[in-house]
């Protein structure tokens, strides 16, 4: 293994001590969890605004610009990208009170188009394709004759297809508001909701997953800056969250006496 | 001589022919200008034969004109490239189900023009065999309309005028019927609560800024709430995340209270701002349901990952927690620690329920329209589909395919 | 100028609107054309509209610096952050790596940014955990059967739980593809139903909220 | 009986905390190692992958940031792995800022170890804003999306894009992602007009609601959080981390199931009980 540079073993303290802060907030709200906090929104603000200045201003509009124009000044096409220059200025001018409603008129141009290319694509994507994939015989047409499948492992199969189509009919119909759940809509309503929380079962199960992977990872990167090539990073900053919260805690409670 | 030598050849060519099987040329050969797309392709359609093979191979031969030098563009086993159910809808279908179907587009190797006529031959290949087929022409053109795509088009002009007659219904009669909805029931019973024990109501309107549907329900029913509230003699604490927000949920209760009558106990802190950083705020509402223990805790608008941290706060002092929100990530959260739960939609529907906005309720309705028209071709769809296959029919696509996706 | 300031946005919005949602029906090379100069615009727009976020967060911090409420440290913690970050950027032209080699920019994103960020999300883990134990509790019919699909969606989904009970697999795969997929199906046709309708409303003008300033109707 | 239960739920929830964090260092610290059984959704992106003839083209989108890093990098890095081996052309990108310089970073790290050149047998196209819009514009005209790569290179010309105008000449694309503008995103905008193949990786949170979409077809396969990530690191037969992660997974997944069993006996303990609700 190569011996590790100083800055990355510097990254190392510096992460393993950020991440340190963090955790701070599972003892309690506290001064070091607040300056993590601010300081991931700033950096990241900061960050932003680098890239989308490198991307957007550089790389979208001012080399293509630059090269469409010098390469045929005369055509009024290479010039064409200074309209979306214009419309994103206007934009920008909400922040300026007296002409403030300029930048309604990029907002009509952005949500226009947002919404109209949505449209055709939702129905298509969202609406007919799902339904297109519900509707299936329940029956197929086999070489002994018609048969419905049973298995129950097979997404596909004829009972699965049928418990499909009732879990989607049905919770569709739960979240139908003209008709009074009574009756028969009740039946329904009730399968509806049964459904619904099996799936949200489901769904607790894989978040509550992800949580913990996420978990996993950051332990792995503590455990590894905690080695000795590191300078034992994660266990020196240890000690010293600890002792700063004691202090804090300490300092809090004279402070709350003397009042 | 050479006539001699000709004769003889032709005579012991056919000779040779007649001895073996003969390889037939593809039949029905046509070449079009494929349909619906933005030109410069072409497509070629032949009938399929039983004797099609892995073996026999097809050869596409392509020229610019019928006298020009003609190239071989494509080629495939004989037994592949037919037209599959499900590939084209009835109303746009370029060949009849199970013929052959090739799609040939411009490419470097053979470019292809809009507006120019091409030749193309097809020659089947078995061993060392080969048939040429006729000769056919066609013309590639791009088109103004994509005709398989006309159900979506129509779904989507149905869609507008059911939403458009929906909203101009509900104008004229904002009070249509619309279900009960449970959560909101216990609403009534969670502030009867909170004025019997003599404890404060916490309502929090989520995460979001006043441009998010979720968020503006949330303020719709804090309007209810408060009149609620206003009539018990009970109080409120709204902590807020968004200024903005802030300051019109301020309006909504003062207003509230002025309709229930009771201007006087109106009080102006009742809304405050605590911070907008997601956890901070999320530790500040905490110290505030374990130090007043409020006995009722609101929860509607958007959540993010905050929402476990406040109720489970708020399961431990005990209180009746409702929920509302369309967050589906944090549903589960809320189902499960949580008394009474708005899901999804219902958040919607609840804030049209009380407010009687026209336009809240016309799309409300205009959307349970189409949920009962989706419902009903879900249902008959399989029982049609289903009917198809016992009696062994295809005539029920005419319908089905309406409702399927097609490029 | 009321026509500028409100019906032209509404008449740009209606016009952008019905000739986007038809051009996906029209394959003909000249509606192609129209969509590929738009959307390449709509990205340059949709990278100032980032601005817009970046400067009313810049702006709220600044305020509190100003008036010194209480915790402006933070806020001027964050401004140091942010310009530091900033500084750092364009010294190395935005790059994260050049040549291999990692930049100052690169550094700070890999040893603040992404430890950050990384931890803010894992601190869930230990609130799902006590919530798990003080509130996840079978209240009702309802919340019964969400947490019997949880639990064997938690053993179905990681090797102990198929190693010591092995039907969770089926069983989880099962409740993925079918009932997982159908309540997913029926949520996604409605949220979608909704979608379309928002943008129909945007589209004719009944729904302006966009425009900023309510709905004014 | 009662009153120990009462006290019970009543424990200082920091103990919990413990206990979780116990449940994942132990079992990273000293790992137990049991089998990992693959899933038909994540075969399929396998098969489909294995099956693709050399110097096809692979669009991985890196539709993430740092906060699902542990389950998204380790499914990048095994479909880089098994990408680069197959000799395919990758293309890389990503629509989440935030999350460009872990991508770019990934990109270099397996794109070395493997011995792949940047502009011959890969590209990283980085970050452009847009979304959809994004999509539409690349699945029209690539080069107009994306005029440079993240290293600033001009894209026309570079031999890694060789014969690709637009989407429609992408063999395979992947969405790594970790919320909407991803998956959704890249079939509604993508796929539905340009007709490439796809299929999706994704965080846990989000992996129940793609189902619906792999049971259509519209993603021919899923890979679900860090247990996808791990049976995809088995199929490459090249194990990471997300497969050392998985015994802490395991034990993790336990604990909560044994709290809430816990819970759940205390709260039916306590039920009957005056001035708690229920």
């Amino acid at each position: 293994m190569p011996a590790l540079t100083t800055a990355t073993i510097l990254g190392a303290w510096v992460a393993a001590g950020l991440t340190l802060f963090i955790y701070s907030f599972l003892y309690k709200d506290n001064p070091l969890f607040k300056l993590g906090e601010h300081l991931y929104v700033g950096i990241s603000v900061g960050y932003s605004v680098v890239l989308v200045w490198h991307t957007v201003f550089l790389r979208l509009l001012w080399e293509p610009l630059r090269k469409s124009v010098s390469e045929a000044p005369a055509l009024l096409e290479s010039y064409i990208l200074i309209i979306p220059a214009i419309l994103g200025i206007l934009m920008l001018v909400r922040f300026i009170p007296r002409i403030a409603w300029l930048s309604r008129i990029a907002f009509a141009f952005v949500v226009g188009f947002g919404s109209g290319v949505a449209i055709p694509r939702t129905v298509s994507a969202l609406i007919l394709k799902q339904i297109e994939d519900t509707v299936n015989p329940l029956i197929t047409m086999g070489a002994n004759g018609l048969s419905m499948g049973l298995d129950l492992a097979s997404p596909q199969s004829g009972v699965n297809t049928i418990i499909l189509l009732i879990g989607v009919v049905s919770v569709l119909f739960y979240f139908f508001f003209s008709v009074e759940h009574t009756g028969p809509g009740m039946v329904t309503a009730r399968t509806g909701v049964y459904f619904v929380m099996i799936a949200f079962g489901a769904a607790f199960g894989y978040t509550v997953m992800s949580r913990m992977s996420l978990l996993i990872g950051r332990f792995s990167d503590l455990i590894k800056f905690s080695g000795a090539e590191y300078g034992y990073a994660t266990l020196i900053l240890l000690a010293v969250t600890v002792l700063t919260l004691i202090g804090w805690e300490a300092l809090v409670r004279q402070n709350r006496q003397g009042v | 001589m050479n006539v001699v030598a000709f004769l003889c050849l032709l005579f012991f060519s056919g000779v040779a022919v007649a001895a073996t099987p003969s390889l037939a040329p593809p039949e029905g050969f046509r070449v079009l200008d494929t349909p619906n797309d933005s030109g410069r392709s072409l497509s070629l359609v032949w009938k399929a034969s039983p004797s099609d093979s892995k073996n026999r191979s097809i050869q596409v031969w392509l020229a610019e004109s019928p006298g020009a030098a003609f190239k071989k563009v494509a080629e495939f086993p004989s037994n592949t490239r037919y037209v599959k159910g499900g590939d084209f809808p009835w109303w746009a279908q370029p060949a009849g189900k199970g013929a052959h179907y090739v799609k040939l587009s411009s490419s470097q190797a053979f470019p292809i023009e809009d507006g120019k006529t091409y030749a193309v031959k097809l020659l089947v290949r078995e061993g060392e065999q080969e048939a040429w087929s006729e000769l056919a022409e066609g013309r590639p053109a791009p088109n103004f309309f994509n005709t398989a795509q006309v159900n979506n088009l129509m779904f989507v002009l149905a869609f507008t005028g059911v939403l458009l007659a929906s909203i101009a219904a509900a104008r004229r009669n904002p009070h249509i019927r619309l279900r009960r909805i449970a959560g909101l029931d216990a609403v009534e019973e969670a502030i009867g609560r909170s004025t019997e024990m003599g404890r404060p109501i916490l309502y929090l309107t989520g995460a979001g800024d006043m441009s998010e549907v979720p968020t503006i329900a949330a303020t719709v029913i804090l309007g209810e709430v408060a009149k609620k509230v206003a009539h018990y003699d009970t109080s409120l604490k709204v902590p807020h995340r968004d200024p903005i927000v802030m300051a019109v949920c301020q309006e909504i209760v003062k207003e509230a209270y002025v309709e229930a009558g009771r201007p006087d106990a109106y009080r102006e802190d009742s809304n405050f701002f605590i911070t907008s950083d997601q956890f901070s705020y999320t530790a500040a509402v905490d110290g505030i349901m374990l130090r007043e223990k409020p006995a009722a805790n609101f929860f509607m608008g958007s959540y993010f990952a905050e929402s476990l941290l406040l109720t489970e706060t708020g399961a431990s002092t005990g209180a009746i927690q409702i929920a509302g929100t369309d967050s589906d990530h944090q549903l589960p959260f809320f189902v499960t620690t949580c008394d009474y739960t708005l899901i999804g939609e219902e958040l919607y529907a609840a804030s049209a329920y009380l407010s009687r906005e026209p336009v809240l309720v016309g799309t409300l309705r205009g959307q349970d329209f189409g949920k009962a028209f989706i419902m009903s071709v879900l249902v008959l769809g399989t029982a049609l589909a289903t009917v198809g296959v016992v009696v062994g029919t295809e005539n029920f696509n005419y319908v089905l395919d309406l409702f399927k996706d097609f490029k | 100028m009321i026509f500028l300031k409100r019906q032209l946005p509404l008449i740009i919005t209606f016009v952008m609107g019905v000739a986007f949602t038809l051009q996906y029906y029209i394959p003909h090379p000249v509606s192609e054309e129209a969509i590929t100069n738009v959307s390449k615009w709509m990205q340059i727009i949709s990278g100032f509209a980032l601005f817009l976020g970046l400067a009313s967060l810049f702006h709220v911090h600044a305020v509190k610096i100003k008036r010194q409420v209480p915790g402006w440290g933070y806020s001027f913690a964050l401004y140091a952050a942010m310009l530091g970050m900033i500084v750092v950027g364009f010294w190395s032209h935005g790059e994260t790596r050049i040549d291999g080699a990692q930049t100052g920019f690169g550094w700070l994103y890999d040893y603040t940014m992404v430890p950050l960020q990384g931890t803010m999300f894992s601190i869930l883990a230990f609130f799902i955990a006590s919530a798990a134990y003080r509130a996840f509790r079978a209240r009702s019919r309802e919340a019964s059967v969400l947490l019997a699909s949880a639990v064997i969606v938690m053993m179905g989904r990681v090797p102990l739980g198929q190693f010591l009970i092995p039907w969770t697999w089926d069983v989880t795969q099962w409740l993925l593809n079918v009932l997982n997929s159908a309540v997913r199906r029926a949520i996604l046709i409605g949220v979608s139903m909704g979608a379309v309708a928002l943008s129909l409303k945007i589209i004719l003008g009944i729904e302006r909220s966009y425009l900023g300033g309510g709905r004014d109707q | 009986m009662k009153e120990f239960a009462r006290r019970m739920v009543g424990i200082d929830r920091r103990i919990i905390f413990l206990l979780i964090a116990g449940a994942v260092l132990l079992p990273l610290v000293k790992p137990f190692g049991l089998p990992i059984k693959v899933s038909p959704e994540v075969k399929a992106v396998y098969d489909y992958i294995e099956a693709l003839p050399e110097r096809s083209v692979f669009l991985l989108s890196f539709d993430f940031d740092p906060s699902s890093k542990p389950e998204l990098e380790p499914q990048a890095v095994a479909l880089l792995r098994h990408a680069f081996r197959k000799n395919l052309r990758v293309m890389g990108m990503t629509h989440w800022l935030t999350g460009t310089g872990l991508a770019d970073g990934v990109f270099s790290k397996v794109a070395t170890e493997m011995g792949k050149e940047r502009g011959k047998d890969y590209v990283f196209l980085g970050w452009s804003p847009g979304g959809g819009s994004l999509i539409i514009s690349m699945g029209q005209d690539l080069y107009k999306a994306f005029p440079s790569d993240y290293s600033k290179t001009p894209t026309q010309g570079m031999p890694v894009l060789e014969g690709v105008r637009n989407l429609r000449d992408v063999d395979y694309m992947v969405s790594l992602a970790a919320g909407s503008s991803g998956i959704e995103m890249w079939y509604v905008f993508g796929k539905d007009k340009y007709r490439f193949e796809m299929a999706g990786g994704s965080t846990g949170v989000i992996a129940p609601g793609l189902y619906p979409f792999l049971r259509s077809g519209q993603i021919n396969g899923l890979i679900g959080g860090l247990q996808g990530a791990a049976e995809y690191e088995t199929l490459i037969t090249q194990k990471g981390t997300a497969t050392a992660g998985m015994d802490a997974q395991s034990a993790a997944h336990f604990v909560i199931i044994g709290l809430v069993l816990l819970c759940n006996v205390f709260y039916f303990m306590l039920r009957g009980e005056k001035g708690r609700p229920s």
